[in-house]
């Protein structure tokens, strides 16, 4: 992360991407952020707070509960100039979008034989661990990166939450953006970019010569804590944030395999047909000779997400799971 | 708006003259068990009772807040104070033979139901005793013995198996009603429609309850539909809709049985706008930035449970004792369903794969 | 239901009246370019012209079937056969600035909107210089020049898409209209009334055209809506609506003028239910056991070429000559599309992921 | 499949569907099939022809366009006792009620508490293959085998065509059925089932000892053609038919590769998080030290369908790719 714990907290993950959206909203007027909520209650995890009064309710504008008709007028407003923002409230009703983005959103490009691009930015909270059980629990980013057409992120960081929605909005083709609801708290000193974001590539957020441990949002905090818990015992943990899940960075996965010939997933969705599974079919595939153990999966129990706070402690990847895969790994 | 907007039910052209029933039976059985009621009356009797239940679940809410400020309880919990007359007039009105389904913020509907307050609270805490296992938690609570099916955290979500519940019962020619409760935001939502298309089509026997506190969360309703008359966009399906002070417990049951009586008598959907308010933030997490504090202070002088108890009062049917005895009852009742919850069993972690297919033994493919 | 259930469009209070405008320059330019067109008037050049439209849509329509019966094009191709005058009516009314957004059934709209046939054309036959570059085929017609969206095989698909161009037009102060085609079954769709909802809401310059052909592939209108009124249910939103007689190409055309104007003037999205009826089957796939042969017989009495020409040469408008040019210019038309189409290239196998994304080089992640 | 192309044909798939619904409406009154055309019309691919004439418009029952909703009363008919059968018409369509299922269908036993089992088939046809272009060629049920408490079920040949629907409503759990478009016109001769098809074990539809090609539904002529041209290269292919894609049978894979020590995943789905991917990762890490070469994927290109039939062709998995795969993990 791009702070320590220790540090006097300057941002948060939310300030962040409300900070983002702020420029966005500033430095574009064919911007505007749209969803349930945005406006006059802040966004529901108040991200957006504070920006109606800045940008107005034409800009910053709240919408009925129709999810699919909000976000296929998000596609529509970016058909004709716009540059949408639509905020989905959290990824378990993006179910009800679901058909406006693959059949839509994805797709017109390519039906239309190249006329019709779609620069719209949608974005979600993912993910579960605030015990709120079995509809608002899903992690669903990997099905959505099923999908040609569109962008997949993932920010982690301070920084990519800070940086990677202008990117986003200055690519022609849909971008999907997922936050971990668990992120939103986390604080830290939010250093200034190098270069503009490159929504390309997998970070390597610590470097390591054992074991690859492979991941994305919600997760990442946990992976680095295995890794910490590793190195006490002399385990050497390389930490991959993958950030874009579609298109994934097969060249960062290669490289840190080649180095490490071990590899864990980690991924908050059920085990199967994760996108851990897409990445370890990949890495299996594409890194045979260079593997010396199975890769392995560490992902949800297959289960709808139990209120019980042990159950869903029990049902999530924990620190301690990515912990015993590496063992299993590399033993 | 304001509490003007209230209307008392207006007669719909085409629906059944209330009859007597003794429909009532139904969720009250909980509350039965202290005191001998008499068939279905307007009565003093009655009044008690549904001052009880709606009193039952105000304090249960109050817990409610206690127990999630101290974190014992957690998730999300969306609280039912201020629209208590909606569940108690409604549920009132129906048999145990009926079926419900819910929404999220649903305490009210199931105590209502007679879902024991022990069973509510145990959920909440996420116990083996809960109603749902300790696996829904607030907003899921399940009871199929009471027909009552939940607890949908998807706005909306609940409509289509209103329908289908509805429609098993008319094709095993069962006299059932089945009442589902949303809020005025599910009015936005597609799923709404079809549904109501649907019951409408196939004149299905359905009560649909469309609580109206006026915000879809931080939004209000003008700002979340074209037309705010949703009794009137109901019909326009061609069903039987009343609007209906969602304040006044007696006005909800009286429009209740009668739409009751109408479905039972075949006379398809009907759709009930209950015209309430939320004395409290959308849920716990809700900082509630969004409404007038004089607004809610307005709606605050028309409690349900002051409208009640003022009209008893007035009557002559109710005095302090009275009062004093229904709190303490529902005081114990409830210190009970905390410690019971308290003490009540964890599930082990070894069962987390439970219940995710009905054979035993299965869980991850 | 009959043809007796017409009825001429009604003024719904509040709605402007019709003003002259030279909004009819639209989608005519490809007509226009055999003759001089006088400002927009309901004379003989004029209906000559709706004439010609209709016919090149009935023309390309019957080509359509010989191809398909050939297995020349491909996929699932619904013809528009009886409906013409919807298409022609409404287009007629819109500007080159205005959007159009269609459904599956959108080879008339797209001719009608100024698509030449040959680009229709080639698209069916999955050639490079079809309109959507051979990828779309008959379902997926899009012209981004002529700001046509498509082309959207998922029934109500589009409607959200014109809320949302509606909107962008809107804010960036353009005085555009996006008019929005679909059927009745949409009508069942939640997204339809999504999307009615957040038009009349956010009074979004839309034209909600909703062709009523009575059937949703094989399900009569009395048997998927519980209402058949539509123009009402519409008007329940707080929208203008009007049903309108959809064989009457020149009541079409006058009661799109009259909501374009009305949309233009800020009074937000107009309805118009557009009766009519398709000739044909639903798709080339469907043997059509559905439908009573006398119902559409019926229909075929109807036929909105004929009730034109009819009027047009009991007015002395039209004569044998007339038709006969009109036709030989249609065919030669038509043919010189097939030759094209047969003619034109096709995609290499190596650009198969091109148009994935706008970067040139990617497709596959 | 059960009969070869030169033989009388006896049934289709189609019709096989067909007898296998009407015996389910005849043998239990809870049964009743509802969907958007299944009465007058006969079923959009005529699947259901004759039954309203036989079982009446309450037993047969057609549906406005409501995808949502319709489903959704499927679910609750099933927690009031009936058994019902929904058809959506298409994969496609399917996104429209995907909410449903999997907040509902999927989820209400385990938030019961294990009160509200939920019996319920769901039947769609998937697929593409017949220039139905983009917003008509999708095969998501590989999505529909992430969902954790339904079974997915994918008919290949006509006996599991036939006998497919008895258990799955028997089932106290929703089961979805996917019928490959391709396949209804596919005929021959029905052959008497031996037993009850079991529908927790895949089908192993020629045995072979070089090479496992693992597939199911409309790819698996395909695969059958592969191995027809590979034993004329005196490649020995073995070709698993998974029928079952939730839960999938480990036990048969992991023995089939136990034996080839090779195999190809054909897959229609697009490649990146198809069910494919979940194959490949199930062999690659639990047969790791049995695997010769790296697992082969054959899934369709990362494209939107394009209308045009030699795009279309080219974008699909063919007999040829299966070849060609299987002669990259063999050689
Ligand atoms: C489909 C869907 N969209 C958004 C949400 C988030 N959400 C939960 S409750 C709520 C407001 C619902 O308002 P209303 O229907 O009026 O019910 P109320 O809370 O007022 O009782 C929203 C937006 C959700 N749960 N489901
Ligand atoms: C969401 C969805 N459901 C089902 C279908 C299959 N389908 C295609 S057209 C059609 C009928 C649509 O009827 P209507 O809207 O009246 O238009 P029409 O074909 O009569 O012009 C159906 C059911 C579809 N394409 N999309
Ligand atoms: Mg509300
Ligand atoms: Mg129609």
């Amino acid at each position: 992360m791009g702070g320590d714990g220790t540090h006097e907290a300057k941002t948060t993950y939310r300030e962040a991407i409300r900070e983002a959206l702020r420029e966005a909203l500033r430095s574009d007027d064919r911007v505007f952020l749209m969803g349930e909520d945005v406006g006059r209650y802040g966004g529901c995890f108040g991200v957006s707070l504070g920006l109606l009064e800045e940008f107005g309710p034409e800009r910053v504008r709240d919408t009925p509960l129709s999810e699919s008709g909000f976000v296929g007028a998000g596609i529509g407003a970016a058909l004709a100039g716009m540059r949408p923002i639509v905020e989905i409230m959290t990824v378990n009703f993006s179910l009800l979008a679901l058909d406006q983005i693959l059949n839509n959103a994805a797709t017109l490009l390519h039906m239309s034989g190249g006329q019709l691009p779609v620069p719209l930015v949608i974005r979600m909270t993912t993910g579960a661990g605030r015990q709120l059980a079995a509809q608002h629990s899903h992690s669903l980013e990997g099905w959505y990166a099923h999908i040609p057409g569109i962008r997949v992120l993932a920010p982690a960081t301070l920084e990519d939450a800070r940086h990677m929605l202008a990117p986003a909005l200055a690519d022609p083709d849909p971008v999907l953006i997922f936050e971990h609801g668990s992120l939103y708290n986390v604080s830290g000193e939010l250093l200034p970019p190098a270069a503009p974001v490159d929504l390309d590539h997998a970070a390597i957020r610590r470097r390591g010569t054992d074991i690859s441990l492979i991941t994305y949002g919600g997760s990442l905090p946990k992976a680095l804590a295995a890794a910490d818990e590793l190195a006490a015992e002399g385990i050497s943990a390389e930490v991959i944030d993958l950030r874009t899940l579609r298109p994934l960075d097969d060249a960062a996965i290669t490289a840190s395999v080649a180095r490490t010939h071990r590899a864990v997933v980690i991924d908050e969705a059920w085990r199967t047909g994760s996108l851990a599974a897409e990445v370890s079919a990949r890495i299996a595939e594409g890194s045979f000779y260079e593997l010396d153990a199975p890769v392995e999966r560490v992902c949800s129990a297959e289960v709808p997400m139990p209120y019980a706070r042990r159950l869903e402690e029990a049902a999530l990847p924990q620190t301690a799971d990515i912990v015993a895969a590496a063992h299993r790994a590399v033993d | 708006m304001s509490p003007a907007h209230h209307t008392r039910p207006k007669k719909a052209p085409g629906t059944p003259k209330p009859t007597k029933t003794a429909a009532n039976k139904a969720a009250t059985s909980q509350r039965s068990s202290k005191t001998e009621i008499p068939a279905a009356g307007r009565g003093t009797v009655h009044r008690m009772d549904l001052l009880e239940a709606m009193l039952r679940i105000r304090r249960f809410e109050e817990r409610c807040v206690e127990l999630y400020s101290a974190a014992t309880i957690r998730g999300f919990v969306h609280l039912y104070i201020g629209e208590e007359a909606v569940a108690v007039g409604v549920c009132e009105a129906l048999t145990p033979e009926d079926a419900v389904v819910s929404t999220y913020r649903e305490h009210g509907h199931a105590l209502a139901r007679g879902i024991p307050a022990e069973a509510v609270m145990a959920e909440m805490y996420g116990r083996t005793t809960g109603c749902s296992g300790g696996r829904g938690g607030s907003m899921h609570l399940f009871d199929a013995s009471r027909r009552f099916y939940g607890g949908n955290a998807i706005v909306a979500g609940g409509l289509p198996l209103a329908a289908g519940l509805a429609l098993a019962d008319r094709m095993r020619e069962r006299t059932n009603v089945t009442c589902c409760f949303f809020g005025d935001g599910a009015f936005a939502e597609g799923e709404f429609h079809e549904t109501a298309n649907l019951a409408a089509l196939w004149k299905l026997p359905v009560l649909l309850v469309c609580e109206n506190n006026l915000y879809a969360m931080g939004t209000a309703l003008e700002r979340h539909e074209a037309q705010t008359d949703l009794a009137m966009r109901a019909a326009s399906y061609g069903m039987v809709a009343w609007a209906v002070d969602g304040m006044d417990v007696e006005a909800v049951e009286q429009a209740a049985r009668r739409a009751v009586e109408g479905i039972r008598a075949g006379t398809g959907p009907h759709f009930l706008e209950l015209r309430t308010y939320r004395f409290r933030a959308h849920s716990m997490y809700d900082p509630d930035r969004y409404r007038d504090k004089a607004e809610i202070e307005q709606w605050k002088d028309r409690d349900p449970i002051s409208l009640l108890t003022d009209r008893m009062r007035a009557n002559g049917e109710l005095d302090d004792e009275d009062v004093a005895r229904i709190e303490q009852r529902i005081t114990t009742e409830i210190d009970h369903a905390v410690e019971a919850a308290e003490q009540a069993p964890e599930e082990p972690v070894e069962n987390l794969l439970h219940h995710v297919t009905s054979s035993p033994a299965e869980g991850a493919s």
